[in-house]
């Protein structure tokens, strides 16, 4: 992927990365408001195990970034009580699968209280999972859970693909009335791309995919840590004579449905990536809406390029499980360029 | 290097580092029988106000029961489930809160809602069947009626330090039964209120039962007021048909919350004297004969007998009490028997502040499909074909 | 729906409801190997808050069929336990939503102990889950959470539509050496159809779905709940001269895409019909598998009528969430049947 | 028909009908302080060959972890989170086990499951990165290494129970952390256990730290053994760095379970020596001079020293104990060095006993993958691009 370092330092004035910028978006938000507190495991003296709530319990006080006790129910439930009485917690789940604990309070709680009691008791809570793998994490730190969050109706789910996104969409979500999984792609923490640290302002806003690269011939449909994979191959792909678009959904919830119809609709191909297992995944949904939507202009079947429909595997073998360049086009070189075609099996 | 290598070294065989208890455990644990006022000396000292005071609560608290279950027969509720037998508990708990204290009711507990003061139609809301909660939380200082046992406990917490952190004098009460206290969530609840401090009383209503499930394969404690200890807060165990008792015990736990004491755990013994909810059939699993014993013990007798025995309850009292009971039943039953009006378009307003297009995009096939129905003359009543 | 009450009585012996053909399931296995054990919140003494459970614990006694402390992930958790030992445990989660609270214990070792082990631990175990609308059920007795159990690897999702599968899909369950999750219609408990209590034997297998009603112009995919529903609109369509196939796939996971494909291909159109929200439910897997294998044989985008994109609303409320029998004529209508078309924006 | 209404009924003032405790309750309360034998005179009864033993399982643990340490920093493991200082629990565990029965063993334990017998590479294969488990549960009765807080303990307590209904006599210990004893798991295992009287002991190894958070932000009970009181069962507090005092009382707890008394829940006082795992600074959250007394209290100096002073231990038995322990590190170093042999196609292989048709596609594309890499000549350690 094309990526320009930023001339930014590693200080908290300065964030040249994914994590110094979530960091940040978290500092301004509660500079900006005294309601926004932020939960969780080791996020107060540690700074979190990935470092991104770094500096905030010595900035704001421990009563505004807490170490909570390790139970993740709790965590989560807490600070649905928080919600109630006014405040806007920002919760940390450690990595991804630990946050199925706390599940129930989320599908039962977080996403109903607001529909619960007619809009009487709205929960500005943002809840941010690390995600995904491509970080060495042995078994439990490497899962894409967004599938569970997408299904569940009353939460947002949004996910940068780049640094300065990383910060806009957390300010926004954290400044969301609904609650927000904000998912992180952990691989990307490091990642470091042309933000200017200095005007942090510009929010994308909630539900607002972006064309990240413009293309004519096909439209490859990501998120997240897959957003740098579909660059590069977009990238590669010019040598095959393919003029690849990307359009990174960046807000899984609400789904922004004109901009992927409408790059569709003018390329005529669509090839969904994403990391997370394939079977019954957000990419069932994108492909499923892309058929329907744009079933008139599409020259060959919308394809998925996923996970495999396995758990997520050792460190060793994680290389095969995630969705490379490779597979990405493969699966461009399989949209019928040709007159002719057979259906497989 | 170990300390074999280490020739003439001294052995001294010291206590490790940092042990010291957090806090001494003897306090913490619960009274051996359940605490009981009425009958004793001790109630004497109670004043004669308040022991009518509640005693109207319980009256009013039993007939709201009775009304909402003949409503139910009436196939005016979705479900009930009765407290019937638990009233003491259910007017204590309201009781003992001041206006800004927060509640935070469980499924069953609609009376200690109503007798805080919400409006029985509002507190029935859920169980009626015309939307999940039929009131404004903030307003009355009740959390919505939670169905997911034990799932409030951490919300209590919650709004506790939120509240304890921006300085305000607000203490939240939240009930579960019995068996709810063997859900995660209570353990967690009870530990982050134990370590934050924060200003919150746990009242278990012990009825015997779970559904079907009786206490002795809920758990195996000495009584459920003893898990107080593992978390470094006091547990109480009181008769929880004694509406003194637990009154005065509330009281003293929301003063204790206020005064930063941190939270307590109230075990209040009780019974469930009807089935858990309409739909159920008690005789499945336990006998009349079980049940017998808590008819001699119930909690608006032994507070009556208090009264009259000491000759604070005249006639006309009791009358009164009986009235106002009547007059709350009149009115559920009047609100109650009118049909709920239900905008079907509520089902998209409050999924999201705003809401997404697909939402959108559904409201438009309901509304068109409502419209239809209008045309064809049979929108009302018309079930799912 | 075209039904034949089955001669049966309402005995043990002779089930005549889909109740019943559970109960009798459970039966059946539990007297062909001592190591089934059913567990769960009220399954002893009471026989399950629908009963399905019921005469169990009489005739096993209560170690075989035992009521637990009200806890889902210490009921799950020690399932896993048992079925570590080499037991078949088969759990009952007493509503849809209450399986939440066991999300975890699913999730991270249900779904993961065979792989975890390279095969040595298998998880023989059975999960209940009575799920869907339609009995009146107040806040947290209506949902539909298949969504999540599909996107979860390592699991098996089964639900039956008919009374003959229920019986013959759980002893397949309860026989399956990987964990199933099997969810029950709670609406179709009561439901009675021609199954012969005399010849319960005939067990479908795990996987397999069925064509439930034979037809040339289009297909509906359906599942569970929403199989009378789609059995109905079928018979009704016949009068705007549709002559409509219905698939039930019965197996979620492993998803029978042979028997689909082969009946869209044939058919040209297809609806998925199911009761679970729509967005990034069921349906779209199914939905985009359709598009993906099918896509040169299809007439008109795959549509999908499926519960509203809300948590599950009041019980009087819920007829307008339910997708029924209208809903599903409306979307048959709308597979752009004239020569010309115009697609929405 | 309230009392008022029935004129002269006697007022009887009865204990609420069913109250009794189930159980006594100081029985089953911790010592107040940790108990501890070695440097007593009640370490003089203990037998002579099994403190050599655990000593020669001390020293073995202490390498081990040495040994993994350095290798987590040549590369060779993923991530290694150390029992430096805690060796004395983790061997009092594997000892106190027969050979029946099971060790559940949380993510950090891998020391107690080689001291159960395990060869280290099994033992380090979740962590070496090459598989989740290295090796067959049943054939060793150790449970997969568990990551999920506190999600095992319901493991044992299933296990324990379904060797009890089948008759067989085997007993489950399980390892938890200080911090995973705030997980719902843990609750409802603990009661799970008291209630159906399971055979198995919960080991919490209070190591002072969940990765950065002080006990003291994890619990303000007495003690965490103070929880078991909560559940019904007896709590045992302990100084974890006494192999001895661990050995017996984990022994007792074993004796105890298979006799049909039940589960016990013990708490280990220890220290984590070490960062969290090598990807841990603990620099961040603690000063050297908190862990500064522990280092006095080293679970190898102390049994050393009970030992020597006692004339038990001769240099050769000493320098046997350091010899057994290289030939582990030896050949840990040398089996660990060499590349573990991984087959791709493994990823397919184990997600259900059948593949579904889905699986066997994808295994398809990879091995078809894998050719073409094998044609284009870099296969081997080639990254996804
Ligand atoms: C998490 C969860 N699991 C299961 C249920 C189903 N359920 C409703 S009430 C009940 C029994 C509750 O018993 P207890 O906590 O003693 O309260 P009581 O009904 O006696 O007031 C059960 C199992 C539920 N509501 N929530
Ligand atoms: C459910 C869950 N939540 C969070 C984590 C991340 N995590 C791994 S170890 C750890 C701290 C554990 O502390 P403790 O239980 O005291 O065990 P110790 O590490 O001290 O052995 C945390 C939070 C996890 N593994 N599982
Ligand atoms: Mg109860
Ligand atoms: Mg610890």
């Amino acid at each position: 992927m094309t990526t320009t370092a930023v001339a930014g330092t590693a200080t908290g004035r300065k964030p040249a990365t994914m994590a110094q910028a979530l960091t940040r978006a978290m500092r301004d938000a509660m500079a900006a408001d005294p309601a926004v507190h932020v939960l969780g495991e080791d996020v107060g003296q540690l700074g979190g195990v990935f470092r991104i709530t770094q500096g905030l319990a010595e900035e704001f006080g421990e009563d505004r970034c807490t170490d909570t006790p390790l139970a993740e129910a709790g965590i989560l439930g807490t600070a649905v009580g928080m919600a109630m009485y006014g405040l806007r917690p920002v919760v940390e789940m450690q990595f991804d699968a630990f946050g199925y604990p706390a599940f129930e309070q989320l599908v039962s709680h977080v996403s109903r209280m607001r529909n619960r009691t007619r809009g009487a008791t709205p929960m500005p809570l943002t809840i941010r999972v690390p995600y995904g793998g491509g970080i060495g994490g042995v078994e439990h730190h490497g899962d894409s859970s967004e599938a569970y969050y997408m299904a569940t109706p009353g939460l947002h789910v949004l996910t940068p693909g780049t640094v300065a996104d990383a910060y806009g969409l957390l300010r926004a979500a954290i400044a969301s009335d609904d609650p927000v999984v904000f998912m992180e792609p952990k691989r990307l923490y490091w990642s470091k791309a042309g933000w200017d640290p200095e005007r942090p302002e510009e929010v994308p806003g909630i539900g607002r995919a972006v064309v990240r690269r413009q293309g004519t011939t096909a439209t490859l449909v990501t998120y997240g840590p897959s957003v740098p994979v579909c660059m590069e191959a977009a990238e590669a792909a010019r040598e095959e004579g393919w003029d690849l678009e990307v359009v990174d959904l960046r807000s899984l919830v609400p789904f922004d449905e004109a901009t992927v119809v409408e790059s569709v609709r003018r390329t005529g191909r669509a090839v969904v990536v994403h990391e997370s297992p394939g079977f019954a995944g957000p990419g069932g949904e994108i492909a499923a809406r892309i058929g329907e939507r744009c079933f008139h202009y599409l020259e060959a079947p919308v394809l998925r390029v996923a996970g495999l429909d396995i758990p997520y595997p050792p460190p060793m073998l994680e290389k095969h499980h995630l969705p490379g360049v490779d597979r990405v086009l493969d699966a461009v070189s399989r949209l019928q360029w040709e007159a002719e075609w057979t259906e497989g099996g | 290097m170990t300390v074999l290598e280490q020739p003439g070294r001294a052995y001294h065989p010291a206590p490790p580092p940092a042990w010291k208890p957090r806090t001494e455990a003897a306090p913490l644990l619960p009274d051996p029988e359940p605490y009981r006022v009425l009958g004793t000396s001790a109630a004497e000292k109670a004043d004669a106000g308040l022991l009518r005071e509640l005693y109207g609560a319980l009256v009013t608290g039993r007939r709201y029961n009775e009304q909402a279950t003949t409503l139910t027969k009436q196939g005016r509720l979705a479900v009930y489930p009765s407290t019937t037998g638990q009233e003491a508990c259910q007017v204590a708990a309201a009781r003992a809160l001041r206006p800004q204290d927060w509640l935070f009711p469980s499924y069953r507990d609609t009376l200690a809602a109503v007798a805080r003061g919400l409006d029985p139609v509002q507190a029935l809301t859920l169980l009626r069947g015309d939307w999940h909660t039929g009131y404004d939380p903030a307003e009355h200082r009740i959390a919505p009626l939670c169905t997911p046992l034990a799932t409030q406990l951490p919300h209590a917490v919650g709004l506790a330090r939120a509240a304890m952190l921006k300085g305000d004098d607000v203490v939240a009460l939240a009930m579960v039964g019995d068996g709810g206290t063997s859900e995660g969530d209570f353990h967690e609840a009870l530990n982050f209120a134990a370590v934050w401090r924060t200003p919150v009383v746990f009242l278990v209503q012990n009825n015997g039962f779970a559904i079907s499930v009786p206490l002795a394969k809920q758990t195996a404690a000495p009584s459920l007021a003893h898990k107080a200890v593992g978390y470094g807060m006091p547990g109480r165990l009181i008769d929880g048909n004694d509406a003194l008792a637990a009154y005065e015990v509330l009281t003293e736990a929301v003063e204790r919350a206020r005064g930063g004491g941190g939270p307590t755990l109230v075990e209040a013994v009780t019974y469930r004297m009807d089935a858990h909810t309409n739909a159920d059939d008690a005789t499945r699993y336990r006998t009349d004969s079980e049940v017998e014993p808590w008819r001699a013990h119930d909690p608006i007798a032994l507070l009556e007998a208090e009264l009259t025995g000491r000759g604070l309850l005249e006639e006309a009292d009791a009358a009164a009490a009986r009235a106002a009971a009547e007059e709350l039943a009149a009115g559920m039953r009047e609100r109650l028997h009118a049909d709920a009006e239900l905008d079907p378009m509520d089902l998209f307003a409050h999924v999201y502040a705003e809401p997404t297009q697909q939402l959108r995009e559904q409201e438009s096939m309901l509304r068109a499909e409502l419209a239809a129905e209008l045309e064809d003359g049979d929108g009302e009543g018309e079930e799912t074909r």
